[in-house]
């Protein structure tokens, strides 16, 4: 029991929800990609906004359709008793990382959970490599990203590195390069029973289906996946900060999807810079 | 001469290590100079230099940290014989959003007859101070210090509550009861 | 008009008092204070040291702690906290202690209607038993409206609170209300023609209301706070009578 | 400006007639103008003032009053209203558990702590006192005395304000000699209200103790912190004493008369 | 923006240095000119905005917007046993999350005390005004109810957060779409077809009482900031709060912290309520 809550009933639990057996599900074979007009190497349009939290010494909002993030930086400022370890040199950079209750399609608890902390270490990682933190030595800054709506886990994990990196810039905390990241997932395309086969490029020895990766890939289409990968990337350096890969694909499907990562980066780059940019000029109308 | 050119976002190359110095919101990788932050790119020339300097210009200001030398204004939160806990609240003029700790030692009260220095004679909680940054201290406070005619309490209450203004480097007078109290004051510059 | 309670007669009566004060050994300050079935026991300790992350530099922490009749506190127990809470401090004179934790603890003991008010009382006596510096007292009292006869019903039980449309909490200090200075403020008049009268400290009404109904409710719980006033003086006087029997040998 | 509801003041005023040796305020409370003989339109600083000799009829207000801004002088504890007429001095005098040190005041303090300069005492007071460990008589940086964690030190108050922690001392700073604080070896300590140890130091108040002695021998020491150490001969009689002095403090001079007596009987 | 001469005896500071030094004698400055730091009046409120249905994840949602106060409410809906007490009745469970994102007064953890009091005064509006009929949310009777977690998240925090949480709450119950269930033997079905007027029902709401707050800025002159941001909150020292139905019929009024209030001073908070929660109640529309 949460008493520090207003008390709602024990066991609540999400309905059974049951769909009629006439009506087909969404699959990989039905149409190409999910609700969308998408290629397998398209993203989805990513609308991306600086300077929401006022409170907040950065802070930044992103969308991709459905997904939706915002993310607030603080700091450099003291680090709290419980990180003082001990005298060091270099700055800290915390990043914690919450589902909205409402979230997901099932009910998210208060309370981080393993997922969450797991999510909170992956997006330290992949920011840490191009922040400066030897210049704000004693001092932490805290990266907080709360997501209000998940559209395919992956593609939110890259959208809230991308997001937190923009926060970063934006809270004038001194940076090597930005961090764009994105999402891919590994397919097994079935061949169209109704026969429209498609370009036989990856077509694969066993004839009845085709390996494919489709970037940024949506919650429907995950629920159908082998595998995925989330790539963090710094654009200008030519660096990658960090890979996480899980699933079942072979070599050459994944040294195939860093390529396609990369290439997708450096698009979300573009619209990263963009929108700090307005940043400035918006801080110069007002 | 300083010439402001384009708007920049970290990352962005700026120009090579053989043509421009590395200046603030800067630094160097490899051959290339690259900004650190999202500001506008700037160009100094200064007389003397065989190069001009390329700088970034701030427009989202990072937070102000406390850095050695920095003066900074301070709020006391506690004394005792031996050190006054301060909270850091401003760094060259600029405020910094959260309290940074800091300590003044009865060792850095003043220059001279350190030994003689009573910590409660110098500063009370709640007086507004301006002190110097001399170290980056312990893991837990930076270490300032007043030992300088300017540097000192700026701001204070007296007992009553009625507001102190100074009268000799180390007395404050209260404005409502002309009671006066000893201070370690900041000679106003 | 008759109450539920049968052991008054009119709408506007409150029920008996009760209150012992320095109850509890090691506590600096303790009192109890009851209306009718309804007992809050409060107890203060302070100034004391205080966690250097609730430190105040220029007064004391207050910190209230409210413990329900059963299980473990809630949010509707922090609310209570923080109702007290604020409404103390600007009674309390804490810049005479910066530095230091005043610790309030509120636990009630039973539960037959207007807890909230009894809990201000109670508070307001151990206060003064701990010699904690006040710049003027408080008393309270609930009211509440029901829902089928409109009826103000003045320190309600349980039961009658049960058929209510809506609570009144109202907390009234002992000073002189301030000279008005702003002017010509326009007084409140009830529909009965009386001004409506009165400086309120603290009120939290809840339920579905009038205007009308709000403003007497506020003079009903005015009139009642008096009545408290008058009875915690007594209280003290007579605490204080009994310390002082060896004097007047 | 005439305030409209003077009610609170009114309820004093008559409470204090019925019983005119006791008149119990509460906070809030005003003093009556006419009783504290203020002349009306005096400039704020002369009452703002504990002391100020400046403009006569002058009054001194003493704990538990404070004047207000508006001139008038209210209550800020609840207690009885003392009146001297000596300097016009005004006070209320309450009673209270928690001690809040005050210069020149004997304590009877516990060693917490102790540090190269200092020892940590616990007087009652919201941070520990300090204690400098030369505050003794003879004592040298070679030669001092040296206690431990636990052990009872008679002591007095020698700076004490709202912002630091107390500074005791065990000497007289302007004689050097110990005037009788230092340690309290052996007996027992416990813990009184504030007004009972008052009352204890007052000799023409303190019925229990004259009564005690007239049954056998003890040593006690009283301190304004609240704290009672007694030792007598026997464990017996200590606890009887340490029980006697607890129970004395709601009672008159003949209740406490015959309290001891049957104390002193059943053993 | 003019810029207050920020001099304290002979030492000057920039202006943004003294606000942080003394805050409320910075703010003092304005309010004497009878205007605040951010430009309003002092019965100014900020510019509100309300949208619908941002979150497809959940059963109702909005994002309000009031100054720099951004939150968004989702409602998740899920089934559950009724209580022995109420068999055929649902539950409402609102809570607002203020996370350590929305400002840096908040930490992380457990819900700060602020937290859990603006949860616990929505409740008791929904409750106490009766804003829901709960048998609406009734499956089967003693068996079965649809259980409403309404969770507010503040996305940005700049004060008044119960006006903006309320608010947001409001237009969120009113934008709840539910399936209609079926039970069988202690299992609730609801249909995984599209959303139609057929298969869902949304809630019938009784009343939609919004709130209005001010701050209590000095005493005795009792100077009130209408919806106040962060700044002043933390420079006030009590406030009101006037909470109204459509028929300005009286939700609550709440009186807490310094300064002893007039009746016609809460009168005239009533007022100035009525004339915002008439505007709120247009952007609800």
């Amino acid at each position: 029991m949460d008493r520090k809550r207003v008390a709602g009933p024990e066991n609540a639990v999400a309905p059974l929800v049951e769909y009629p057996k006439d009506q087909l599900r969404w699959a990989p074979q039905q149409e190409h990609r999910h609700s969308s007009k998408r290629q397998p190497e398209d993203i989805r349009p990513i609308y991306l906004k600086t300077g929401l939290i006022n409170q907040a010494n950065g802070s930044a909002y992103i969308e991709l359709e459905r997904t939706k993030i915002a993310c607030g930086v603080y700091g450099p400022r003291q680090k709290k008793a419980s990180q003082l370890s001990s005298f060091s040199g270099k700055g800290t950079l915390n990043c914690e990382f919450k589902f909205a209750t409402f979230s997901c399609q099932k009910r998210r608890h208060h309370i981080r959970d393993a997922q969450e902390r797991e999510l909170s270490q992956v997006l330290s990682q992949a920011l840490a490599p191009a922040v400066r933190l030897e210049l704000f030595p004693k001092s932490v800054v805290d990266v907080y990203v709360t997501v209000l709506e998940n559209d395919g886990l992956a593609a939110c994990l890259a959208a809230a590195i991308t997001c937190a990196s923009v926060a970063l810039a934006h809270a004038g905390i001194e940076m090597l390069d930005l961090v764009a990241a994105c999402s891919g997932s590994y397919m097994t395309v079935p061949r169209n029973a109704l026969g429209q086969p498609q370009t036989d490029a990856t077509t694969t020895a066993a004839g009845a289906s085709r390996d494919e990766i489709w970037m940024d890939a949506d919650l429907e289409e995950e629920k159908h996946e082998d595998g995925s990968i989330v790539l963090a990337y710094m654009p200008s350096l030519n660096q990658v900060t960090h890979v996480l890969q899980n699933g079942r694909a072979e070599g050459a499907v994944i040294s195939q999807s860093v390529e396609s990562c990369i290439e997708a980066c450096n698009k979300i780059y573009a619209v990263m810079q963009h929108s700090l940019l307005e940043s400035i000029t918006n801080g110069k109308t007002q | 001469m300083t010439s402001v050119m384009s708007a920049v976002v970290p990352g962005q190359r700026l120009g090579h290590v053989q043509e421009y110095i590395a200046g603030p919101g800067t630094y160097s990788h490899q051959d290339f100079l690259y900004a650190s932050v999202v500001g506008l790119k700037q160009v100094t020339t200064a007389d003397g230099d065989e190069r001009p300097t390329l700088s970034v210009a701030r427009e989202n200001t990072q937070t102000a940290i406390p850095e050695i030398d920095a003066i900074v204004t301070c709020k006391v939160v506690r004394v005792n014989p031996k050190f006054a806990s301060v909270n850091i609240m401003v760094v060259d003029g600029k405020p910094c959003t959260d309290n940074f700790q800091g300590i003044i030692r009865s060792q850095d009260v003043r220059a001279t007859e350190k030994d003689k220095v009573k910590i409660y004679n110098s500063f009370r909680p709640g007086d507004i101070v301006r002190a110097q940054v001399i170290s980056l201290g312990d893991a837990r406070s930076y270490y300032l210090s007043t030992a300088l005619n300017e540097l000192g309490v700026i701001y204070g209450t007296s007992i009553a509550g009625g507001t102190l203004v100074p009268i000799s480097w180390q007395e404050m007078q209260c404005t409502k009861t002309k009671v006066i109290e000893p201070r370690k004051c900041a000679k106003p510059m | 008009m008759a109450r539920l309670d049968k052991s008054r007669t009119s709408s506007h009566q409150l029920r008996p008092f009760f209150t012992s004060q320095n109850l509890l050994n090691r506590a600096d300050g303790s009192a109890q204070f009851d209306f009718g079935g309804t007992s809050v026991l409060c107890s203060v300790v302070g100034p004391a040291e205080v966690k250097i992350r609730d430190e105040k530099l220029d007064k004391a922490t207050l910190e209230v702690l409210a413990r329900p009749l059963v299980g473990v506190p809630g949010v509707k127990d922090k609310t209570i906290e923080q109702n007290i809470r604020e409404t103390l401090e600007p009674l309390v004179l804490s810049g005479l202690h910066p530095r230091t934790l005043l610790q309030i603890v509120v636990q009630t003991m039973q539960d037959d209607g207007c807890v909230q008010s009894t809990a201000f009382n109670a508070t307001m006596l151990a206060l003064i038993d701990a010699g904690v510096p006040l710049n003027s007292i408080l008393g309270s009292v609930t009211c509440m409206i029901d829902r089928k006869t409109n009826q103000v019903l003045l320190d309600p039980t349980r039961e009658e609170l049960a058929q209510a449309k809506s609570t009144h909490v109202f907390v009234f200090d002992n000073k002189a209300p301030p000279a008005q200075s702003k002017g010509d403020e326009d007084d409140v008049v009830m529909e009965d023609g009386d001004r409506v009268e009165g400086h309120v400290l603290f009120c939290e009404s809840t339920g579905v209301f009038t205007e009308a109904e709000y403003f007497e409710c506020y003079q009903v719980c005015y009139k009642g706070v008096q009545t408290v006033h008058g009875f915690l003086r007594t209280a003290v006087q007579k605490k204080f009578e009994k310390e002082h029997q060896q004097l007047q040998d | 400006m005439a305030p409209k509801n003077k009610k609170g003041q009114a309820d004093a005023a008559d409470e204090s007639t019925s019983a005119p040796t006791l008149r119990v305020i509460l906070p809030g409370d005003q003093l009556p103008p006419h009783e504290a003989n203020l002349p009306t339109g005096q400039d704020e600083d002369a009452v703002s003032m504990m002391i100020d000799q400046r403009a006569p009829p002058t009054i001194k207000l003493g704990p538990g009053l404070t004047p207000m801004d508006d001139d008038t002088i209210i209550s800020v504890k609840a207690g009885v209203l003392n009146h001297t007429d000596i300097g016009n001095r005004w006070w209320v005098e309450s009673n209270q558990r928690r001690y809040v040190a005050a210069p020149g005041e004997s304590v009877i303090g516990i060693v917490t702590g102790k540090t190269g300069e200092h020892y940590k005492m616990d007087i009652g007071t919201a941070q520990p006192a300090l204690l400098p460990v030369l505050a003794f008589e003879n004592a040298t940086k070679k030669n001092r005395p040296n206690f431990n964690i636990g052990d009872l030190l008679y002591c007095r108050v020698a700076m004490a304000n709202k912002d630091m922690e107390a500074e005791l001392d065990c000497v007289n700073p302007t004689t050097g000699k110990s005037d009788g604080f230092g340690e309290l070896k052996g007996g027992f300590a416990f813990k009184v209200s504030l007004g009972l140890a008052r009352r204890l130091l007052d000799p023409r108040q303190a019925v229990v103790l004259r009564e005690l002695g007239k049954h056998f021998p003890f040593e006690t020491a009283v301190g304004m912190n609240g704290k009672v150490w007694i030792n007598s001969a026997s464990t017996a009689h200590t606890i009887l004493i340490a029980n006697a002095i607890k129970n004395s403090e709601f009672l008159s001079t003949a209740q406490c008369q015959s309290m001891v007596k049957k104390m002193v009987e059943r053993i | 923006m003019t810029s207050v001469a920020a001099t304290s005896s002979t030492f000057t500071f920039s202006a943004a240095a003294f606000q942080r030094l003394h805050p409320a004698e910075y703010f003092r400055k304005f309010v004497s000119q009878g205007v605040r730091p951010d430009g309003r009046l002092l019965s100014g409120f900020r510019p509100t905005t309300v949208h619908k249905s941002v979150v497809s994840t959940a059963n109702g949602s909005s994002m309000v917007r009031v100054g720099g106060t951004t939150v968004v409410c989702g409602i998740k809906a899920e089934v559950a046993e009724p209580t022995l007490e109420a068999q055929d009745k649902g539950y409402i469970v609102p809570n607002v999350e203020l996370s350590p994102m929305c400002s840096s007064a908040f930490k992380a953890g457990p819900p700060s005390e602020q937290a859990q009091v603006v949860s616990d005064a929505i409740d008791r509006i929904l409750k106490d005004s009766d804003v829901v009929d709960l048998e609406q949310l009734c499956i089967e009777k003693g068996r079965a109810v649809w259980a409403l977690w309404a969770d507010v998240v503040c996305i940005s925090y700049d004060g008044n957060i119960l006006d903006a949480a309320l608010l947001a709450v409001m237009t969120a119950l009113t934008n709840v779409r539910l399936r209609k269930p079926t039970y069988d033997e202690g299992v609730v079905t609801v249909s995984g077809e599209a959303l139609t007027e057929e298969n869902s029902f949304s809630l019938t709401l009784t009343r939609t009482p919004l709130s209005t707050t001010f701050a209590i800025f000095d005493t005795p002159n009792n100077t009130l900031l209408a919806d106040p941001n962060s700044a002043e909150e933390n420079v006030s020292l009590g406030r009101i709060t006037v909470t109204l139905d459509e028929k300005n019929q009286l939700c609550g009024v709440h009186k807490v912290g310094s300064g002893s209030c007039s009746p016609a001073l809460i009168k005239s908070c009533i007022e100035r309520a009525k004339e915002r929660t008439q505007e709120l109640r247009s952007l609800l529309a």
